[in-house]
């Protein structure tokens, strides 16, 4: 083991929503270089889990944190945490395709123009290195111009992920991000999570076990806002220890 | 570091737009309190007029604004209704929609002075009613008509598509699911039509004052071609008196109770709109 | 039993939905829909035809003539001035405040005090016309007047600022509205990215509402332009266009205001009551103008 | 209430019913119509006619007496067209008038007299405008003089107050200080309507200068005397009843033809003598 931190570390980590707990008892750490699945029923927390880790939720009402939580190395629910910075480092794909109603190109650096916007004059090399990335290039090259609502589910979605790209982010938090593609799109965007786990730590919450099992490593099972078991994918797969585990697993 | 600082100078720019949008309106509410309170009582609200208003209260003028307000309010809401009701059950044609739906905007969209004199020409002069209360009512129900039509017009298109579907599903005939589904799904949309409408009646002055109130000597009208005095023509006689203190503590007085008045309707209108906001959550 | 209410003669199923029959409900409703129709005919065909007259006897001086004056000539430019710059003068005024109240209210308050805020702008928004023009001529014009040390307050500026204060409500909350009708998951996305509140606001949420504020601002301005009562109170009744023309501290006519002054005298008769109404029809197609661009952003908005 | 209707064809059909109910009551109020009399016209002559309408309703039950203001113009307008059984007129009627209602056959009833005062505002009074010339008056009103200084007062620059063109009290002032009734008055900073706005406007200024019934002089809104050819003639009912103040008028009631039944009684009442003390009451001074 070297001292880099681990990219995520989450210690005895509570969540919630005026009042009302959402997560409890949270504690557990994500791989660099790896994808970890977060496997549970709906409204097992898995959502609220990864909202947490990009502090997504900081706007929603009566929203309250207790615990720690570290990302790479720094508390970010501590003092002087610069939010936008930290949301830079953790990239975050949502479950459903969201295109801004501009072009493509636009798109595709609309975080870039922000972060660092006296990169002005790479913006077009740079966007076609992230879409080249998100395995979506040559579907779009052609039409780097029009609104980027005429691409597919599938290719807005790979967008986004190209969009997040852009912004140089190390770990990826994606929340079902297949969820509302066709087998297709799915099958693309779990290509692209092959290779975007390479070089990121890539948190996965997904219902689909088949695709926990073929892209991640690690698994984390999450129920009523607890984690019941956390390990190797093989191992959870194949031997769940825990009692609720097996009852989801085996449905 | 830069972009925090544009952050926090935008919003605090934001907020004191805010403020001082808010301020300024909260010192008119102030103001309008403030002068009005003092003359107010219940012996203002209940007792006639004296000495062109110098004097005694403001009881036929609040009668006034109330009637003529009520029947502007009979006068359109069927017309309203059976007008929605036509355009999302009945007709099938778009371009008769649309047509339709543009002679409502336009109508909105029409100054109320123009309202007040060709409504006069129209009702007054035309169909002979003069200077009276139901002129009065009608052009105020014209004027109020498109209010209330997009308000109830907005409430039934809002109506998820699945209530329709289960409805038909089961079985209803059209007038069925007008009569158990469009009218109580839009019931809160239709009172907060209303009441809206309402409340743009009772502040209404410019089409009223040379249609349906006299300076004095209307009193309660017996009839509905007798003229009738409103709050609103009342504190514009008054306003332009402003050397005289008892005249101008009586304009203020009266366009307190004009102002609560309206409120009211609009409070209500809000009421029932949350109302209907909830019910479509259901 | 009429045939409306009898299920065997309800119309064909169109679209998946049923219409109902032609029954006299049917055409109950057919006239209650034509109302509105026939009410905005019966007025525009009104105007035109009582318009025509003074039309015919002035020519384009009427719309160009700088003199009125009952009897001899009817040029109806300084109320069309006078509207247009106490409209002008109103937006100007009230612009900063609505929009960026709006953009506060929607982005950066919480729920409640949102709730609050807004249902506070309602509630102004239909203050009465004629209780803006009593505060007008008892606090604004002669605040105006000591300000600009001007020797009467009652000036194109007096209207205008009040016309900004009475549109400020409905200006906002319509732009609030539009804001609101943004879908959330674009401002979580452009969050996501790292972009901070006001970054996503402007570059997201304001761009996405652009239709929707311009057509509230439209609304505002149609409803500044055909204000009657508070005008007439602060404006001044002068039919002058002043010298040099952007002096808004001169007093001045708008088209409502002139004929809230001048409609009794000749009601319904005579050359008077004709230019009287040609200045109600070029009103009308101003704010037609004006509301008919603001629905089409309004359409645009609400796709 | 919309829920518990049953059936939606008899419900639209009630509300029908209604507005017809509604819009058909009007007819018939025409019937009820002879007992009313209206009056509108010039807010000079209102306080008479409002004062003795609230009079006349007492000693005749069952007659409704409405009054609206609007000016001597909408007054004789309103009468030749219907519209009223009275016009109230503070000045005679224009021979246009005459002529635009000729079939209506106008009658004017004089009922009172009244002087146009030319008034300043109490500051300028005080600081030494007393009096005026016509010829100061009407340069005034052309614009040619500006500032008081000019006419003996504070180095202030004039509020020039004119009126609607069609008001009574223009015509007689104008007709007094230009000879001609429809004079202009390019110098002019603000226009106002009724007695009382101007008479608010002259008060609410400290350079005002305007002109207003002498029924509406006050302690803020002062009359100047008018100097004529080396005599002043201060604006007081007195020189009203003796005739020497130039701008006086009669107040005038115009009616379509000879006045008949009610509308007879109420012009015969003002007329009498409680009519006339009401006059007198209200400023002015009276004819019999």
């Amino acid at each position: 083991m070297n001292d880099t931190p681990p990219p995520i570390e989450i210690r005895d980590a509570c969540v919630s929503f005026r009042g009302k707990t959402v997560l409890d008892e949270i504690d557990c750490e994500f791989r660099p270089r790896s994808a970890t699945a977060v496997i549970g029923s709906s409204g097992s927390g898995k959502t609220t889990l990864l909202r947490t880790i990009a502090r997504m939720n900081d706007g929603m009402d009566g929203f309250r944190f207790r615990g720690k939580l570290f990302v790479q190395g720094s508390e970010i629910y501590g003092n002087g945490t610069d939010v936008c910075r930290l949301r830079g480092k953790v990239g975050m794909v949502f479950q459903k395709p969201c295109v801004f109603p501009k072009s493509v190109l636009e798109n595709a650096v609309f975080g870039l123009k922000h972060h660092q916007p006296e990169r002005k004059k790479e913006f077009p090399e740079l966007a076609e290195r992230f879409l080249r990335e998100a395995f979506l290039w040559d579907e779009v090259k052609d039409r780097l111009h029009q609104p980027a609502a005429v691409l597919s589910q599938g290719q807005q979605q790979r967008l986004a992920i190209a969009r997040a790209l852009a912004v140089g982010p190390e770990i990826f938090l994606m929340d079902e991000p297949t969820a509302s593609l066709d087998p297709k799109s799915t099958q693309a965007i779990e290509e692209l999570v092959r290779s975007l786990k390479q070089k990121h730590c890539v948190v996965l919450a997904t219902h689909n076990l088949g695709q926990a099992r073929r892209l991640c490593e690690e698994v984390l099972f999450v129920c009523e806002g607890r984690i019941r078991e956390s390990g190797p994918a093989s191992r959870v797969f194949d031997n769940p220890l825990d009692e609720e585990t097996r009852a989801y697993l085996s449905q | 570091m830069r972009r925090r600082l544009v952050d926090s100078a935008t919003r605090g720019l934001l907020f004191l737009t805010t403020l001082a949008g808010c301020s300024l309106l909260a010192l008119i509410l102030t103001a309008v309190v403030g002068r009005g309170f003092p003359s107010m009582s219940i012996e203002f609200l209940t007792r006639e007029a004296r000495d062109f208003g110098l004097d005694g209260g403001i009881f036929h003028q609040i009668a006034g604004t109330l009637i003529l307000t009520a029947s502007a309010g009979i006068v359109s809401f069927p017309i309203a209704l059976g007008s929605a009701l036509f355009q999302t059950e009945f007709l099938k044609s778009a371009g008769l929609k649309q047509a339709l739906r543009i002679a409502t905007y336009t109508l909105n969209g029409v100054p109320t002075i123009l309202f007040g004199l060709t409504g006069y020409m129209f009702f007054g002069a035309l169909l002979g009613m003069g200077v009276s209360w139901v002129t009065g009512a009608l052009i105020l129900a014209v004027m109020i008509l498109p209010t209330v039509q997009i308000s109830v017009l907005e409430a039934i298109e809002s109506i998820p598509a699945h209530y329709r579907e289960s409805g038909m599903a089961l079985g209803l005939t059209p007038w069925a699911q007008i009569r158990s589904i469009v009218l109580p799904q839009s019931f809160y949309g239709i009172v907060t039509g209303v009441l809206l409408g309402l409340a743009r009646a009772a502040g209404e002055t410019a089409a009223i004052m040379f249609t349906a109130t006299a300076f004095s000597g209307a009193g309660i009208p017996r009839s509905l071609a007798r003229p009738v005095s409103t709050l609103q023509t009342h504190i514009l006689v008054l306003a332009q008196e402003a050397v005289n203190p008892k005249a101008v503590a009586n304009a203020w007085g009266a366009g307190l109770a004009l102002t609560a008045l309206v409120f009211a309707l609009m409070l209500s209108a809000l009421w029932a709109r949350s109302r209907l906001r909830l019910e479509s959550h259901r | 039993m009429s045939p409306s209410a009898d299920p065997q003669a309800n119309g064909p199923e169109r679209n998946g939905r049923y219409f109902p029959g032609r029954g006299p409900a049917y055409w109950v409703c057919a006239g209650f829909a034509c109302v509105a129709l026939g009410a905005a005919g019966i007025l525009l065909g009104y105007l035109v035809a009582e318009s025509l007259p003074a039309l015919r006897s002035q020519g384009w001086p009427f719309l160009l003539g700088k003199d009125w004056f009952v009897g001899e000539n009817y040029g109806a430019l300084p109320m069309i001035y006078g509207s247009v710059m106490a409209t002008a003068l109103a937006l100007a005024l009230a612009l900063p405040f609505a929009l960026g109240g709006a953009v506060f209210v929607a982005e950066f308050l919480p729920a409640r005090a949102r709730l609050i805020v807004k249902s506070i702008m309602e509630l102004l928004a239909g203050v009465p016309g004629i209780v803006y023009g009593l505060l007008g001529m008892s606090f604004l014009a002669p605040w105006i007047k000591d300000a600009f040390g001007l020797i009467d307050g009652n000036s194109l500026l007096a209207a205008g600022a009040l016309l900004g204060i009475m549109v400020l409500p409905t200006v906002m909350t319509l732009s609030e509205d539009a804001l609101r009708s943004v879908p959330a998951e674009y401002r979580e996305n452009a969050l996501s990215l790292g972009l901070t509140q006001t970054e996503v606001v402007f570059s997201v949420a304001v761009p996405q509402a652009l239709p929707g504020i311009a057509g509230a601002v439209f609304l505002g301005v149609g409803r500044a332009m055909g204000e009657t009562i508070a005008v007439l109170l602060v404006i001044g009744g002068i039919d002058r266009i002043p010298s040099p023309w952007y002096d808004v501290f001169s007093p001045g006519q708008s088209i409502p205001s002139k004929l809230g002054r001048e409609a009794a005298e000749s009601l319904g008769y005579g050359l008077h009551w004709n230019a009287l109404m040609g200045l109600g029809l070029v009103l009308l197609l101003m704010t037609m103008a004006v509301a008919f661009a603001g629905n089409l952003f309004l359409r645009r908005a609400r796709p | 209430m919309v829920r518990g209707v049953e059936r939606p064809r008899g419900f639209l059909l009630a509300m029908l019913a209604l507005v017809w109910c509604a819009i058909g009551t009007a007819a018939p109020g025409g019937a009820a119509e002879e007992q009313t009399i209206r009056v509108a016209g010039s807010t000079t002559v209102l306080p008479i006619v409002s004062k003795a309408a609230d009079r006349f309703k007492v000693s005749h039950r069952g007659a409704a007496v409405s009054v609206n203001a609007g000016g001597s113009g909408v007054g004789v307008n309103d009468v030749g067209n219907g519209r009223a059984q009275i016009g109230m007129l503070s000045r005679e009627l224009t021979r246009e008038e005459r002529g635009q209602f000729k079939n209506a056959g106008l009658k004017t009833h004089a009922v009172g007299r009244d002087a146009v005062a030319c008034v300043v505002s109490s500051e300028v009074y005080s600081a030494g405008v007393k009096t005026l010339t016509r010829e100061q008056i009407r340069d005034i009103y052309l614009g040619k003089i500006g500032n008081w200084k000019d006419v003996g007062g504070p180095d202030r620059r004039i509020v020039v107050i004119d009126k609607e063109t069609h008001r009574g009290t223009r015509h007689v002032f104008m007709q007094y200080v230009f000879g001609d009734e429809q004079a202009r008055a390019p110098g002019a900073r603000l226009v106002t309507g009724s007695n009382n706005e101007e008479q608010t406007k002259v008060a609410q200024s400290d350079a005002a200068i305007g002109m207003l019934s002498v029924a509406w002089i006050n302690p803020d809104v002062v009359g100047v005397g008018i100097r004529e050819g080396g005599k002043v003639i201060q604006p007081t009912l007195e020189s009203v009843r003796d005739g020497s103040f130039p701008i006086s008028r009669n107040l005038n009631l115009v009616t379509a033809g000879e006045p008949r039944g009610i509308v007879k009684e109420f012009i015969d009442f003002i007329l009498g003598p409680e009519g006339q003390k009401i006059v007198e009451e209200s400023g002015y001074v009276a004819v019999r």
